[in-house]
C-alpha cells in the first residue's frame, strides 16, 4: 500500500463515513457533515491528483483465492475521481436546501453518500470483478435513491424497474467480466491491450461488456429507466442520473473499448447515434421539466457512446466530463425551480414546464445558471458542450468517410440531433423563465439562499464555459485531452472546419425555430403542449417503448412465472403424490396379500399349537388333586427309569 | 417274642391302623384323631428306632402345637350343618397312584436295606446337640428364624382376614 | 436294639401311600393337609431308621429341621385355609377354581 | 480434550437433550437456558476448531488429508475366523466440512433464539432440538458412510416431529410429503451403501468396511464387486458405478433439492416454524450438497465426470425454474423457499463444473444461503409472529412503520440476488466462474450452462424487488385492522438474532477469504482427485 492510495482510500472511504455520521447525527448538522467530509474528499481527491500525475499508483491483491484484482489510480480515473468528489459535494450542498423539510433527510444523505462512495469505486477499480462490484453499488444505491419517496404512486414502481433493466444489461456485463477472466487470465482494465484477442470469446465477451455499458448508460434499447428515474429527488437526478452514474457506461466503454471487435464498435457507433437521436426526439414533446432533461441525457449519453464507438474515445471523456457539468447545472436549476413551487405553490405541479413561466424575475441567479448550461448543451461556441460535441462529430465524419457510404448514418443523426437539442432546449428556456406568468396566482418573491443555491449554480455554470478548456473555441486540440491521453495525434482528417460549420448553423437554427414558436410576447396555451399529432405522441412516449416492454416482456414474463407455477402444483407435485399414491396402492395390495395368507398362516400356527394345549389341558385345572397325581405319576415313571439304569 | 418286639409290632399296626381310618373316615374330627394316634404312635417307634430326641419333639410339636392347631381349624372352617365332605371322584387316580407309590417304594426297600449296618446305639443328644451348635448352626438358626417368620405371616394372615 | 430296618421303610412306604390317597382323593382341604402331614411323618420315618444305622445320627438331625418346618407349614396352611374359606365359605377344593385358568 | 474436540461438538447438543429429558415440562426457562447455554459451549468449541485448524496441510492427496480425526471400534462382530463385520466410529474434518460444522453450530443457535418464545410442549421441542442438532453436525463430520447415514437418518425423526407437531395447520401433511420424500432418498443411499459396503475391504485384508476414506482407493474393491471400477457389470443397462452414482445422487438431490424432486420444500417450509424453516432451509438443505461432495463424487469420480454436464444441466433448471416460481407466489414463505431452489442450482452448477472456482464457490454459497436463507425465514417469521399471515399482497408500505425491519429485509434480500459486498455474490460469481471456467478447461460444461445460470440472477432480483415494493412500498397499509396493534419495529431479541448474520454475510462478502482460505487446499485436492482419478477410471 504506497502513499496515493492511502488518500484514495480515505477519498473513498470519507463519504460512506459522512454518511453514517449524518444519519447518527441529527437532522439539523447531519447533512453539513455529509457535505464537509465531501469537501475533504474532493480537496484530498485534487492533491492525490498532484500525486498520481506522473506515475499511475496500482495496488494488487488477492481478493478471492487463485484470483488477484487491483486498484490504479491514474491520470483519468484520478481526474474523474476530482470530478464526481466535486459534483457530489455540490449537490450535496443543494440538496442540504432542496431536502430541508424533508422527514427523511438523514436516510437521504447517508444513500447520497453510500451512492458517492460506490462511483468512486468504480472509477478507481482496474479490475473488472471489483469495477463490477462497485457497479452493482452504483445501481442499489441508485434504487435504494429513486424510491426514496417509496409512499409515492409510481416511485417504487420506477425503482424496481431502473434497478431490473440494470440488471438485465449487469448479467451480460458479469458474463463478459467472466468470460475474459477466465479466457485471458487476467482481468485488469490496464492489461486488456495486452491480452491475446483470438478465440470466439473475445466477441461474446465484448457483447457483454457493451451490454452492461449500455444499461447503466441508458441506450437504446436499455434507456426507459432514466426517464422513470425522475421519480427520485432531483438533486439526486442531477447526480445520478446526469453527472456521474450514468456516464460510468461510458467510462466502461472507454476503457474497454480495445478489446471490442470492429464490427461490434461500429454497432456501439449506430447505436449511439440512434440514442442520441431518439433521446432528443422524445425531448421534444415533454412537458415535465425533469423529463426533458432526462431525455436529453439520453441523448447527451448517445453523444459519447457514439464518441466511442466512433473512435473517439477522448472525446467521449472529454463529453462526459463537461456534460457532467452543464447537466448537473441543468437540473439543480430545475430543482430549484421545482423547490420554489412545492413551497409557494403547493397544489400546483411544480414539474409541469406549462404551469411556469416569467420565473426569471423571481429567480434571477437560477436562470443565468441555467442559460449558461442550456447554451452549452446546445452546442453554441464558448461553451463547454460545443468543444466536446464538436470533437465527437467531427471524428464521427471521418470515421464514417473510412467506414463506408453506411457509416453516414451515424454523423446525419448527430447532426440532426443538435439541432434537435437547440430547438427543445431554447424552447424550455424560452417557456420556464420567460413570457407571461400562466398560473392564476401571482410569483412570489424568494429570495434564494446563497450558500446552499447560488453558490452551487454559479459554480456549475462557470464549469460550463468553454473558457477553461480552450479559448479558441474551434481548435480541436485541448490541454485536458493531452493530460489524460499523453501526448494526442492531431486529427488528420483534412476538413476539421466541416463539423463546427455544420453544427453552429444547425444549433442557431434551432434555438432560432423555437424562439419562433415560443418567443416571449406570444402567447400560447396548454393545447399547444398538449400531445397531439402523430410525431408528439410519439415523441411524447419516447416511441412507446416502455409500454412495449411492460406490455410484451414483463407481462409475458409474469404469466410465464405463472404458469410454470401451475406446472409445479398441477403437474410435477401431483405426478409426485401419483408415484407416492401408487406405493400407497401397493402396500393396500401388500397389506391384502398380508391379512389373507401371512396373516392366516400365522394364525394356523397358533392354532395347531393351540390344539397342543388343549390337548395337554386335559391332564390339568379340572382339579387340583389331579395335578398331584400326574405329579406323582411322572415322578414315578422317572424313578422308574432311574432305576432302570442303574 | 420279646416285650420289645410286642410293642414295636403294636406301635406298626397302630400306625398303619391309623392311617387307614383317616382314609375311610368322613369325619374331619375323627381323621385328626386318628392322625394323633398315628403320630404318638411313630413317636414310638421313633424311641425304638434310637432316635429319644426326635421323638419327643415329635410329641411335644406334632400331638401338642400341630394337632390342636389343626382342631382349631377344623372348629372354624367346618360349619355345623353337617355337611361333610369326603367323597371324591378321584378313586381311580388316588389309587393308581396309591399302589404305583407302594410298589416302588417297596421295589427300592427290598433293593436298598439289606445293605444297611445295624448300629449301636449311643449317647444321641448331647452329640446331637454339638452337631446343631457347630456343624449345622446355619441351618438352625435359619429354621429358628423361618419359625419366627412363619409365627407373624401366619398371625397376619389370619388377622388380615378379619378386617 | 436289633429291629430289622425293613418293618421301618415299609411302614415309611405304607404311610407315605396313604398320605397320597388321601391327598388325591379327598375334596375337604382340612383332609389334605392331614394327608401332608402323613407324607412328612413317613419321610421323618425313613430319616429315623436310616439315622440308626448311622453313627453320626444326622438323619435325625434332619428329621429335627423336617418337623419343625412340617410345624411352619401346617401354621400358614391353616392361615392360608382360613382365608380361604372367609372368602368361599367352603373348604371343598373342586370349588377353589378361582385360580384357574 | 482437543483430541477429542469433533466428538465434543457432535455430542454437546446429545448431552443437551440427555439433561433437558431429565427437567420438568414446566420449568421451560431451564430448558430453554440449558439448550442454549450447550449451543454457545459447542458454537465456542467450533471456533477453537476454526482456530487450530490448519489452512495448509503437508498432506498430499484428498485421502489424507482431514483433520481432528477420531477413530474408534464401535460395532464389532467376529466371523468366523479372518471375517469380522466392522463398523468404526470414524469422524474428521477438511476444509470442506469445517465451514459446514461451523455454520450449522451457528444457525443452530439462532435459532433457539429464534424459538425462544415457544410455549407449546417446549420440552419436547428442545429434546427433538438437540437430537436434530447432533445429527446434522454428526453428517458433517462422519467418515464412516455407517455413520454418516446413521446421523443422516436421524435427521429425518425430529425433523418429522418438529414440523409435524409445532407447524402450521396443514403440517401433516407437510410433515409426512417430507417425511416420505426423504426416506425415498435415504432408501437409494442405503442400497449403495451395502453395495459399497460389500465391494470394499480394507487395505491389505479382506474385511468389509464402511470407511469412505477407503472406498475413494480404488484397489480397496474387492475382485467381484459389481461396482469395481472396470468390472464391466450393468444395472438396468446402466454400468453399475454410473447407476450407483445416480442412486446416490438422486437420493442426496431430493434432499437439496433438486428440480423436479422439490416439491417437498415448498410445503415443509410454509408449514415449519420458523425456527425449523430457518435450520431446514440452512441447514439441511447443505447436507444434500455436502453428501454429493463427500460422497457420491468422492467414490465414484469417474461417474461424476461423466454426469457432471447432466448435473449442471438439472442445476441450470432449478435455477430457471425456482426463480419464475418464485416469482409467481404470494406467499413469502413460499417465495423464499422456492428461491432456495433456485440458489441450490448453483450449488448444482458448481458441482457440475469440477473446477476450483466451481467447486470453491459451490461450498462458498452453501455456506452464503445457509446464512442468508436463515435470515430470510427468520424475516418471514417476524412478519408472521406480529400478524400470523404472511401473503405478501396483505401489507403496503411497511417501511413507514417498521424502519428497521425494512433495513433488514432490504439487506437480506439484496444478498440473496446477489449485491456485491455481500456473500450472496461470492458465491454465485464463483459458481459463474467455474461455470465458464469449465469450458475452456476441462471441457465439461458447454458455455451456455454459464450464461443461462445468469438469468439467474436477474430472475432473483425481479422476484425480490417485487416482493419488497408490494410489501414495503406505497402507502402504509395493512388487511386486518387488528393487526396494527402488533406492528412494531424489530425488537432486541431478533436485533441478537440478525446483527450476527448480517457482520457475517458482510464479513464474507467484503473479505471471502475469511471462508475460502479454509477450503481453497482440500477444494484444489478434491478437485485433481476427481478430475484425475476420474479421468483413469474412465480410461479403463
Amino acid at each position: 500500500m504506497t502513499y496515493p492510495h492511502i488518500i484514495f482510500f480515505i477519498i473513498l472511504v470519507l463519504p460512506l463515513l459522512g454518511g453514517l455520521i449524518n444519519f447518527l447525527a441529527g437532522a439539523r448538522s447531519g447533512p453539513w457533515i455529509a457535505t464537509a467530509a465531501l469537501l475533504l474528499s474532493s480537496i484530498l481527491s485534487v492533491f492525490l491528483l498532484k500525486l498520481t500525475v506522473d506515475l499511475p499508483s496500482v495496488l494488487r491483491f488477492t481478493w478471492l483465492p487463485g484470483i488477484e484484482i487491483g486498484w490504479r489510480l491514474d491520470r483519468i480515473s484520478v481526474s474523474l475521481i476530482a470530478l464526481v468528489s466535486f459534483i457530489s459535494m455540490l449537490i450535496h450542498l443543494f440538496s442540504i436546501h432542496y431536502m430541508k423539510d424533508d422527514p427523511g433527510i438523514k436516510r437521504y444523505f447517508a444513500k447520497l453518500g453510500f451512492f458517492t462512495f460506490s462511483m468512486l469505486g468504480v472509477l478507481g477499480a482496474d479490475h473488472l470483478l471489483l469495477l463490477f462490484v462497485f457497479w452493482e453499488l452504483v445501481g442499489f444505491s441508485s434504487y435504494l435513491l429513486i424510491g426514496f419517496w417509496y409512499k409515492n404512486e409510481g416511485v417504487p414502481y420506477a425503482a424496481r424497474i431502473a434497478f431490473i433493466t440494470n440488471r438485465i444489461a449487469d448479467a451480460g456485463f458479469l458474463i463478459g467480466i467472466i468470460l475474459i477472466m477466465v479466457n485471458s487470465g487476467t482481468g485488469f482494465i490496464s492489461e486488456l491491450q495486452s491480452i491475446d484477442q483470438t478465440g470466439w470469446w473475445v466477441g461474446a465477451a465484448g457483447i457483454g461488456l457493451v451490454l452492461g455499458a449500455f444499461g447503466k448508460s441508458a441506450q437504446v434499447p436499455f434507456f426507459t429507466w432514466l426517464p422513470r428515474a425522475m421519480a427520485g429527488p432531483t438533486p439526486v437526478s442531477a447526480l445520478i442520473h446526469a453527472a456521474t452514474m450514468v456516464a460510468a457506461g461510458v467510462y466502461l466503454l472507454i476503457r474497454t473499448s480495445v478489446i471490442m471487435p470492429p464490427a461490434l464498435v461500429s454497432t456501439v457507433a449506430i447505436a449511439g447515434a440512434l440514442t442520441a437521436f431518439i433521446g432528443a426526439f422524445s425531448a421534444l414533446a415533454q412537458t415535465d421539466i425533469k423529463k426533458v432533461l432526462a431525455y436529453s441525457t439520453v441523448s447527451q449519453l448517445g453523444y459519447m457512446v457514439m464518441g466511442v464507438g466512433v473512435g473517439a474515445t477522448d472525446m467521449a471523456l472529454f463529453h462526459l466530463w463537461t456534460h457532467a457539468f452543464f447537466k448537473a447545472g441543468l437540473f439543480l436549476s430545475a430543482g430549484a425551480i421545482i423547490h420554489y413551487f412545492h413551497k409557494h405553490f403547493h397544489s400546483i405541479d411544480g414539474q409541469d414546464m406549462r404551469n411556469m413561466g416569467n420565473l426569471k424575475s423571481v429567480m434571477p441567479v437560477t436562470q443565468f445558471s441555467y442559460l449558461v448550461c442550456m447554451l452549452s448543451l446546445a452546442g453554441l461556441p464558448f461553451f463547454s458542450g460545443f468543444l466536446s460535441k464538436d470533437g465527437i462529430l467531427l471524428k464521427s465524419l471521418e470515421w464514417s468517410a473510412l467506414a463506408g457510404p453506411w457509416a453516414f448514418i451515424v454523423p446525419v443523426l448527430g447532426f440532426f440531433t443538435v439541432g434537435l437539442t437547440a430547438y427543445y432546449m431554447g424552447k424550455q428556456a424560452l417557456v420556464v423563465f420567460y413570457g407571461k406568468n400562466r398560473m392564476e396566482t401571482e410569483l412570489v418573491k424568494d429570495k434564494e439562499d446563497f450558500l446552499t443555491v447560488r453558490l452551487p449554480l454559479i459554480i456549475l455554470a462557470i464549469g460550463s464555459l468553454g473558457l477553461f478548456y480552450s479559448f479558441n473555441p474551434f481548435v480541436h486540440h485541448f490541454q485536458i485531452l493531452d493530460f489524460w491521453f499523453g501526448h494526442q495525434i492531431p486529427l488528420s482528417f483534412s476538413m476539421g472546419w466541416l463539423a463546427p460549420a455544420i453544427s453552429i448553423p444547425l444549433a442557431v437554427g434551432g434555438l432560432f425555430v423555437a424562439f419562433r414558436s415560443y418567443r416571449p410576447e406570444r402567447s400560447f396555451t396548454y393545447r399547444d403542449y398538449v400531445a397531439r399529432g402523430h410525431y408528439r405522441k410519439w415523441s411524447m412516449h419516447a416511441l412507446y417503448l416502455d409500454q412495449f416492454y411492460h406490455e410484451s416482456m414483463v407481462k409475458a414474463f409474469n404469466m410465464i412465472s405463472e404458469i410454470i407455477y401451475g406446472l409445479d402444483r398441477r403437474f410435477i407435485d401431483p405426478v409426485l403424490n401419483w408415484l407416492g399414491m401408487s406405493f400407497v396402492v401397493f402396500s393396500k395390495l401388500m397389506d391384502l396379500v398380508d391379512k389373507l395368507i401371512v396373516d392366516k398362516l400365522v394364525e394356523f400356527v397358533a392354532y395347531i399349537s393351540k390344539l397342543g394345549g388343549d390337548f395337554l389341558r386335559l391332564f390339568h385345572g379340572r382339579r387340583v388333586q389331579l395335578h398331584i397325581f400326574w405329579a406323582v405319576l411322572g415322578t414315578i415313571l422317572i424313578l422308574l427309569w432311574i432305576n432302570n439304569f442303574m | 417274642m420279646m416285650l420289645i418286639d410286642i410293642v414295636f409290632y403294636t406301635f406298626f399296626l397302630l400306625a398303619a391302623l391309623a392311617a387307614v381310618g383317616i382314609l375311610i373316615t368322613k369325619n374331619v374330627i375323627h381323621a385328626a384323631f386318628y392322625l394323633v394316634v398315628c403320630l404318638i404312635s411313630l413317636a414310638g417307634l421313633y424311641v425304638l428306632f434310637d432316635a429319644t430326641y426326635l421323638a419327643v419333639v415329635q410329641l411335644l410339636v406334632y400331638a401338642g402345637g400341630v394337632i390342636v392347631l389343626l382342631a382349631f381349624g377344623i372348629m372354624i372352617t367346618n360349619r355345623s350343618d353337617g355337611q361333610l365332605l369326603s367323597s371324591s371322584h378321584l378313586l381311580l387316580p388316588g389309587i393308581l397312584a396309591f399302589g404305583g407309590v407302594l410298589v416302588l417304594f417297596t421295589i427300592f426297600t427290598v433293593k436298598f436295606s439289606p445293605g444297611i449296618p445295624v448300629n449301636p446305639d449311643s449317647d444321641q443328644v448331647q452329640q446331637m446337640g454339638i452337631v446343631f451348635m457347630t456343624d449345622y448352626l446355619l441351618a438352625f438358626e435359619l429354621i429358628a428364624y423361618l419359625l419366627l417368620v412363619v409365627l407373624v405371616g401366619a398371625s397376619y394372615l389370619a388377622k388380615s382376614s378379619q378386617s | 436294639m436289633s429291629i430289622d430296618p425293613v418293618y421301618g421303610l415299609g411302614l415309611s412306604a405304607f404311610l407315605f401311600s396313604m398320605g397320597l390317597l388321601v391327598i388325591i382323593i379327598k375334596r375337604n382341604a382340612i383332609f389334605v393337609l392331614i394327608g401332608i402331614e402323613l407324607i412328612l411323618n413317613a419321610a421323618n420315618l425313613n430319616f429315623v431308621v436310616f439315622s440308626s444305622a448311622d453313627p453320626a445320627n444326622t438323619g435325625q438331625l434332619f428329621g429335627v429341621f423336617s418337623v419343625v418346618l412340617a410345624a411352619a407349614e401346617a401354621a400358614i396352611a391353616l392361615a392360608i385355609l382360613l382365608n380361604i374359606f372367609k372368602f368361599y365359605k367352603s373348604t371343598d377344593l373342586h370349588q377353589l377354581n378361582r385360580l384357574k385358568y | 480434550m482437543i483430541d477429542h474436540l469433533l466428538s465434543l461438538i457432535v455430542f454437546i447438543p446429545l448431552l443437551g437433550a440427555g439433561v433437558v429429558l431429565f427437567l420438568k415440562p414446566d420449568q421451560s426457562a431451564i430448558i430453554k437456558g440449558t439448550t442454549l447455554f450447550l449451543n454457545v459451549v459447542q458454537l465456542l468449541a467450533c471456533i477453537i476448531l476454526v482456530i487450530l485448524f490448519q489452512k495448509q496441510t503437508d498432506a498430499a492427496s484428498i485421502t489424507t488429508n482431514f483433520q481432528f480425526v477420531e477413530k474408534y471400534e464401535w460395532i464389532r462382530l467376529n466371523l468366523g475366523e479372518s471375517l469380522r463385520f466392522i463398523i468404526e466410529y470414524h469422524i474428521g474434518v477438511d476444509g470442506i466440512s469445517l465451514p459446514l460444522v461451523v455454520l450449522s453450530s451457528f444457525l443452530m443457535l439462532v435459532a433457539i433464539i429464534s424459538s425462544w418464545n415457544q410455549s407449546k410442549q417446549v420440552k419436547g421441542y428442545f429434546v427433538l432440538y438437540n437430537i436434530l442438532n447432533a445429527s446434522i453436525v454428526g453428517c458433517f463430520v462422519a467418515l464412516d458412510f455407517f455413520l454418516f447415514y446413521l446421523f443422516f437418518e436421524l435427521m429425518l425423526l425430529p425433523m418429522f416431529f418438529l414440523i409435524g407437531i409445532w407447524g402450521g395447520p396443514n403440517r401433516s401433511y407437510a410433515s409426512v410429503k417430507f417425511f416420505l420424500y426423504t426416506l425415498l432418498g435415504s432408501i437409494l443411499i442405503l442400497i449403495v451403501m451395502i453395495g459399497l459396503y460389500l465391494g470394499v475391504t480394507q487395505p491389505g485384508s479382506t474385511i468389509h468396511t464402511f470407511n469412505i476414506i477407503h472406498m475413494m482407493g480404488t484397489e480397496n474393491f474387492v475382485q467381484d464387486s459389481l461396482l469395481r471400477p472396470g468390472a464391466g457389470g450393468t444395472i438396468f443397462g446402466i454400468a453399475a458405478r454410473y447407476a450407483a452414482f445416480l442412486a446416490l445422487f438422486v437420493g442426496f438431490a431430493i434432499k437439496l433439492p433438486m428440480v423436479p424432486v422439490h416439491t417437498w420444500l415448498p410445503d415443509a417450509h410454509v408449514e415449519a416454524p420458523t425456527a425449523i424453516s430457518v435450520i431446514l432451509a440452512g441447514l439441511l438443505l447443505k447436507v444434500g450438497g455436502y453428501g454429493i461432495v463427500r460422497i457420491a463424487y468422492g467414490i465414484f469420480p469417474d461417474a461424476a465426470l461423466n454426469y457432471a454436464y447432466l448435473i449442471a444441466v438439472f442445476g441450470v433448471i432449478s435455477i430457471v425454474y425456482g426463480g419464475l416460481n418464485a416469482l409467481a407466489q404470494r406467499d413469502l414463505k413460499r417465495m423464499i423457499a422456492y428461491s432456495s431452489v433456485s440458489h441450490m442450482g448453483f450449488v448444482l452448477v458448481g458441482l457440475g463444473a469440477l473446477t476450483v472456482e466451481g467447486v470453491s464457490g459451490a461450498v462458498f454459497h452453501m455456506v452464503s444461503h445457509g446464512l442468508i436463507s436463515g435470515a430470510l425465514f427468520l424475516i418471514a417469521g417476524v412478519i408472521y409472529d406480529r400478524t400470523g399471515d404472511r401473503l405478501i399482497d396483505n401489507y403496503s408500505g411497511l417501511a413507514g412503520k417498521l424502519p428497521q425491519y425494512t433495513f433488514v429485509v432490504v439487506f437480506m434480500f439484496f444478498a440473496s440476488l446477489g449485491l456485491p459486498g455481500l456473500s450472496g455474490f461470492i458465491g454465485e460469481i464463483l459458481v459463474l466462474m467455474g461455470a465458464f471456467d469449465s469450458a475452456s478447461s476441462n471441457g465439461l460444461l458447454p458455455p451456455w450452462i454459464g450464461v443461462v445460470s445468469t438469468t439467474g440472477i436477474i430472475i432473483s432480483a425481479a422476484y425480490y424487488l417485487w416482493a419488497t415494493q408490494r410489501m414495503f412500498f406505497g402507502e402504509y397499509w395493512v388487511r386486518e385492522a387488528s393487526w396494527e396493534s402488533n406492528m412494531h419495529d424489530i425488537s432486541k431479541r431478533e436485533w441478537t438474532m440478525f446483527i450476527p448474520i448480517m457482520l457475517l454475510v458482510l464479513i464474507l462478502g467484503v473479505y471471502p477469504r475469511f471462508l475460502l482460505d479454509f477450503t481453497d487446499n482440500t477444494v484444489n485436492q478434491f478437485v485433481n482427485y476427481v478430475l484425475e482419478v476420474g479421468a483413469n477410471l474412465m480410461g479403463k
